[in-house]
């Protein structure tokens, strides 16, 4: 079991002749990935790797392949407008790797996606991965190995760091996903949360959050209220230096300065586990797993 | 990327926003000439991008020509929270009635942009929300809609009863927003928003932030740049692809992603080391971005420990300890070099090290306590 | 009973103090409609007649007053901004009087009520009544009179006439409905006759079309579909010179030149009493309505 | 409003569309010196508000300066449809690989602005809805959000396979919304846009209808209406708020809403007659009004009888009565006057008339009997 992505996944990659876009293309279906189409406006009638059909519009794609699943790697400024035409081709999932995407075309895609119905991931994310199963995205496939955990995080390589600890101390994921780090993005902690408590095989969940927002105070609050698994939590960024990214005003707004301290002290009140080192998390999580 | 306050005030002049036509100098002399165009007393004001230049002393109000000279003489030249003065405004000073606060920021929880506005305006917005929350609105504009000229007029009658100001200060809050999205901002302010005897609606003064996601489609955004102004190692880091910030530590950090990067210096800061900075070399790797980040922290004189931490994934090792190699080789190391390596070309990388005399941890505990302790050795050895 | 509005209708009235609308209002509440607050930028703190306060916003009227029922008269360039704010101010129901709105406005307006789950009546039509207890608009108060007749329309004199005749000859109206003649309108007869069907005092309804479009011969369809109540109708412009109004490329992508001969037929084929003059609706109502 | 072609051409260049620079002329010397200047073969199209002028002959293809001269000679001058021609387009004749339809139309039942596009184009849309429907592609555009980049696209590979012909295509997609919204239009279309050898898609003519409701507040919009090529009795009509549309019966019709109008020219045709016009005066009433109605009215020979019905709400209708009363005082009628008032001030209005010599009745079924009537009668007299 896992969220978000399994077996069934059907995949079509936005920019797919790209270099980024072709070099992950094939590192997904190495992994198993379902690629079931790729899009490139002008190759349509080509394919990719003599296996994948290209199109020119994602509609087409979907029509013709029955994806469920688009991924994005297509330059910034086209960014906004390949996550909308995702969002308005049928599929219910749209992962958009490309970082650098404007915050304000960002107000109008979530705005889009929101009313279709369609979850986005990211943009500025590394994407996700049900390890044994499916991967989309960035994620590397190796550093997982399928288990009991389910991983959330704000950042990719951390994300990483921490897959990879759990990995090696032999402890398994269900899924991991990279929400991402920009102001606005598309599924946020609380969705996956409120996902890896539904699914049967997640027995624990990391969660690594940043300073910044108060994205991880409401996913606490969550976890306190909604949920019955056990979460343990991370948040990077204790020395980083206070206002660099949205300044007072953006305070003022969500109430909060967004530090690592009013973080961690939210994880405190709300029975989350606190790992204070990226390593913390193997014995955190072993203890609270179920013995079997 | 922050906008000057003449900058800001041109850009909302262009929308259509009253705001009085100043001028930028670099010297005293041309203050004084500027002072004596305007005629009427005149306020010198500080363009540099930290917020709380008018407690610093960086604002100061005239009444003579001679005046603006001596205050320009001062204030030219001055450091402000480590940056210094090039330039001034000299704007004529306005009689004022009252002062409200404008402003809009991009919210990450409500996914618009948000205006904020209070009559309690001319003084710093932080402390009116912790004091006097109510005398805040915020309002949410949905994009798709823009903000309509009834929401525009709700937020002017909250800052004026008049209605003839209400209407004023709502046709300011569309122009604002205007102005706001064209130009990429996630933050843009007017404070104050002043009412003049005469019973006008104008901006003393104008603050934006354009997103720097922006810069790369808008040459002309990314013209409004002032080099200058910024801090030289920053802007360096910048031009090679860098994201850099200057710490007062002794470990320099160098890593691949953010959220790394931040739990490794938490990392250092946890086994009793303090980081140098904050370096992320980003996603895709190549040798020349690790020649220029070593160039970067090797600057600095209180770096006494270089700390590399890679988990490669897209980037890939070997392109990181070739970088190293290179590095090295034309500039030798004063400073002991720990590196952690692990991921993608693992195997090839730590070959180039070995091959190289270097060699690599994949363990990133032992290779951030290992760097804190040849730091605090090195402070000791040199504070001898 | 009636539709849409009642005894508990309580209105806010935007422009009380201009022309029309001031006008209007002393019909309204000389007929006894609870007008509970005026709307005029500048004139807040005001009050009209002495009894109805007025406000600067819609939102401060609605939040002081307690209205549900907003009713626009402002000029056409500031009716959509109007339609907008009463969308936003919590009230349910918006009837949008003002005649010569761009269509293009509408089109925003349309889309701003339907996600809001606001009911927008109009705009360019004469509102509704619920003889005996509610008024909101301008359709003259004693041309009706309580009883079992649903009335919809899309023009204003036409309705009286046809509901004079009604009353004259003794039948009486549970609400009387003008949905209005412009290309885009909040309210369609689809709507009315849903809300007619639903309303138990409602015996037979009188529907009053016109041509262009083809919102008649989906109602048509309803009726035949849905409605078990009995509906007479009539469609204004039989002699009308075709072609005035939309021209062709309207009438490929409605699938019909909307002319009253083919409305005509939809009516006959789907089982509605077809009135050959406005004033045959009489005879055609009193044959349907339930023997008392 | 319906704009010329060279208007709705001016407007679409100005968006950035590629389209001929032509040259409006009223006489044959003109459209000789034009396409002189032109060099190559030209166009000669006749600017009047009516489809299918081709067809009537106002639209002629013309090799040399001379047969531009001729043709403009004929065009020029000739009446289609009823609308006489003052204008002709002289243009440059392009050279045409394939030729597509776009139109955009704010459709009823979507609520939207609804993009019609083919790629056989250059005959009449109608008739590929007709015989060949697959061909068309419709696409509601979500005003909230504008025609976004990808959906042109997708129109812009609807139209072509090569995709630099599609991108160039939906560039013009995007011109053409954004000129349609801008200009407030109720329709907008290129019919052809055509490919040129040289792969240039190039728009040969234009069609715009602005929405008559932007008028008011858009003095821009209204600048473009050419009043010369409009029906008088219309443009009079306009001019004193009212509608008409002239027929060709000969009863005479004044009434208050389209709805109730529409419905008594049925009438009158029900019980035999032929409505002469529509003639609405519209809500809010006064004398003024009733006086240029029935001035209107009585221009045309043809109206043999008059009649009023009107049903007064917000029209009073002692204000019609005292129009009445004014109106033929100082131009007696020389044909019948049938009068049905009710509603509001109903028994003043009786009053006013009986002072004057005049009847009413209440009964609109009664009166337009009575008007059919009289109106054969008349006819049937002066025939004799």
């Amino acid at each position: 079991m896992s969220v978000f992505i399994d077996q069934d996944t059907k995949l079509v990659v936005q920019g797919i002749t790209g270099r980024d876009g072709s070099f992950h293309t094939k590192q997904m279906m190495q992994y198993g990935t379902q690629v079931v189409a790729g899009v490139t406006p002008g190759k349509g009638g080509q394919s990719f790797e003599d296996t994948v059909p290209i199109f020119n519009t994602v509609s087409e794609a979907v029509q013709a392949s029955g994806a469920n699943t688009a991924v994005i790697y297509v330059p910034p400024p086209y960014a906004a407008d390949a996550i909308m035409e995702a969002a308005a081709s049928g599929v219910s999932l749209v992962v958009c790797i490309t970082e650098g995407v404007p915050v304000l075309d960002m107000t109008r895609v979530y705005a889009f996606v929101k009313e279709r119905g369609v979850r986005l991931l990211g943009p500025n994310c590394p994407g996700l991965i049900s390890p044994g199963q499916s991967k989309v995205g960035i994620i590397p496939g190796r550093i997982c190995t399928p288990g009991p955990v389910g991983v959330v995080s704000r950042s990719g390589t951390l994300t990483y760091e921490v897959v990879y600890q759990l990995t090696s101390a032999g402890i398994g994921q269900t899924s991991c996903v990279g929400i991402g780090g920009d102001p606005i993005n598309g599924t946020n902690f609380i969705d996956c949360l409120e996902a890896f408590e539904r699914d049967p095989a997640t027995k624990a969940i990391a969660m690594m959050g940043e300073i910044g927002g108060t994205d991880e105070q409401e996913a606490a609050e969550y976890v306190r209220d909604k949920m019955k698994k056990p979460v343990v939590g991370f948040i990077a960024g204790q020395t980083a230096p206070p206002g660099r990214r949205m300044g007072h005003a953006g305070a003022i707004i969500s109430g909060s300065a967004g530090t690592a301290a009013e973080k961690i002290e939210s994880f405190e009140q709300c029975g989350i586990g606190v790992a204070k080192r990226p390593m913390d998390f193997v014995e955190l999580i072993k203890a609270r797993l179920p013995k079997t | 990327m922050n906008l000057h306050e003449y900058q800001a005030k041109d850009i909302l002049r262009r929308f259509g926003v009253t705001t009085p036509q100043g001028e930028v100098v670099t010297t005293p002399e041309a203050a004084r000439e500027a002072a004596t165009k305007f005629g009427g007393p005149v306020m010198v004001k500080a363009q540099v991008h930290v917020g709380g230049r008018g407690k610093a002393g960086g604002v100061k109000f005239c009444t003579t020509a001679d005046e603006a000279y001596e205050k320009a003489s001062n204030i030219l030249g001055m450091s402000i929270k480590g940056l210094t003065v090039t330039k001034v405004l000299i704007a004529p000073a306005a009689d004022i009635v009252s002062e409200a606060y404008v402003g809009i920021i991009v919210d990450r929880a409500r996914k618009k942009p948000v205006f904020m506005v209070s009559a309690a305006g001319g003084i710093d917005i932080e402390e009116v929300a912790a004091t006097t929350p109510e005398k805040i609105r915020y309002h949410a504009v949905d994009v798709r809609y823009g903000l309509m000229p009834f929401e525009a007029l709700e937020l002017g009658f909250f800052l004026y009863q008049d209605a003839k100001l209400a209407r004023a200060a709502a046709k300011v809050m569309q122009q604002l927003y205007a102005a706001f999205m064209a130009t990429g901002c996630s933050l843009a302010e007017i404070n104050p928003l002043v009412v003049t005897p005469a019973g006008d609606v104008v901006a003393l003064d104008g603050k934006m932030v354009v997103d720097d996601n922006e810069l790369e489609r808008r040459a002309d955004l990314e013209a409004l740049r002032d080099v200058e102004s910024e801090n030289p190692a920053e802007v360096d880091a910048r031009n090679h692809n860098l994201t850099f910030i200057k710490l007062d530590g002794n470990v320099g950090c160098i890593v691949n992603g953010a959220g790394l990067a931040m739990a490794t210096m938490d990392l250092v800061k946890y086994y009793g080391g303090e980081p140098a900075n904050f370096l992320d070399i980003g996603g895709s790797s190549n040798p020349e971005k690790v020649v220029n980040a070593l160039r970067l922290i090797t600057a600095d004189p209180n770096v006494k420990a270089i700390l590399f931490n890679i988990f490669g994934g897209i980037t890939r090792t070997d392109d990181v300890a070739n970088g190293i190699v290179t590095a090295i080789k034309s500039n030798p190391l004063k400073v002991p070099l720990i590196i952690r390596l692990t991921g993608t070309n693992e195997e090839i990388a730590m070959q180039i090290l070995k091959q190289n005399g270097l060699s690599a941890s994949s363990d990133m505990d032992e290779a951030v306590k290992e760097a804190v302790r040849l730091a605090a050795a090195a402070s000791g050895g040199t504070a001898a």
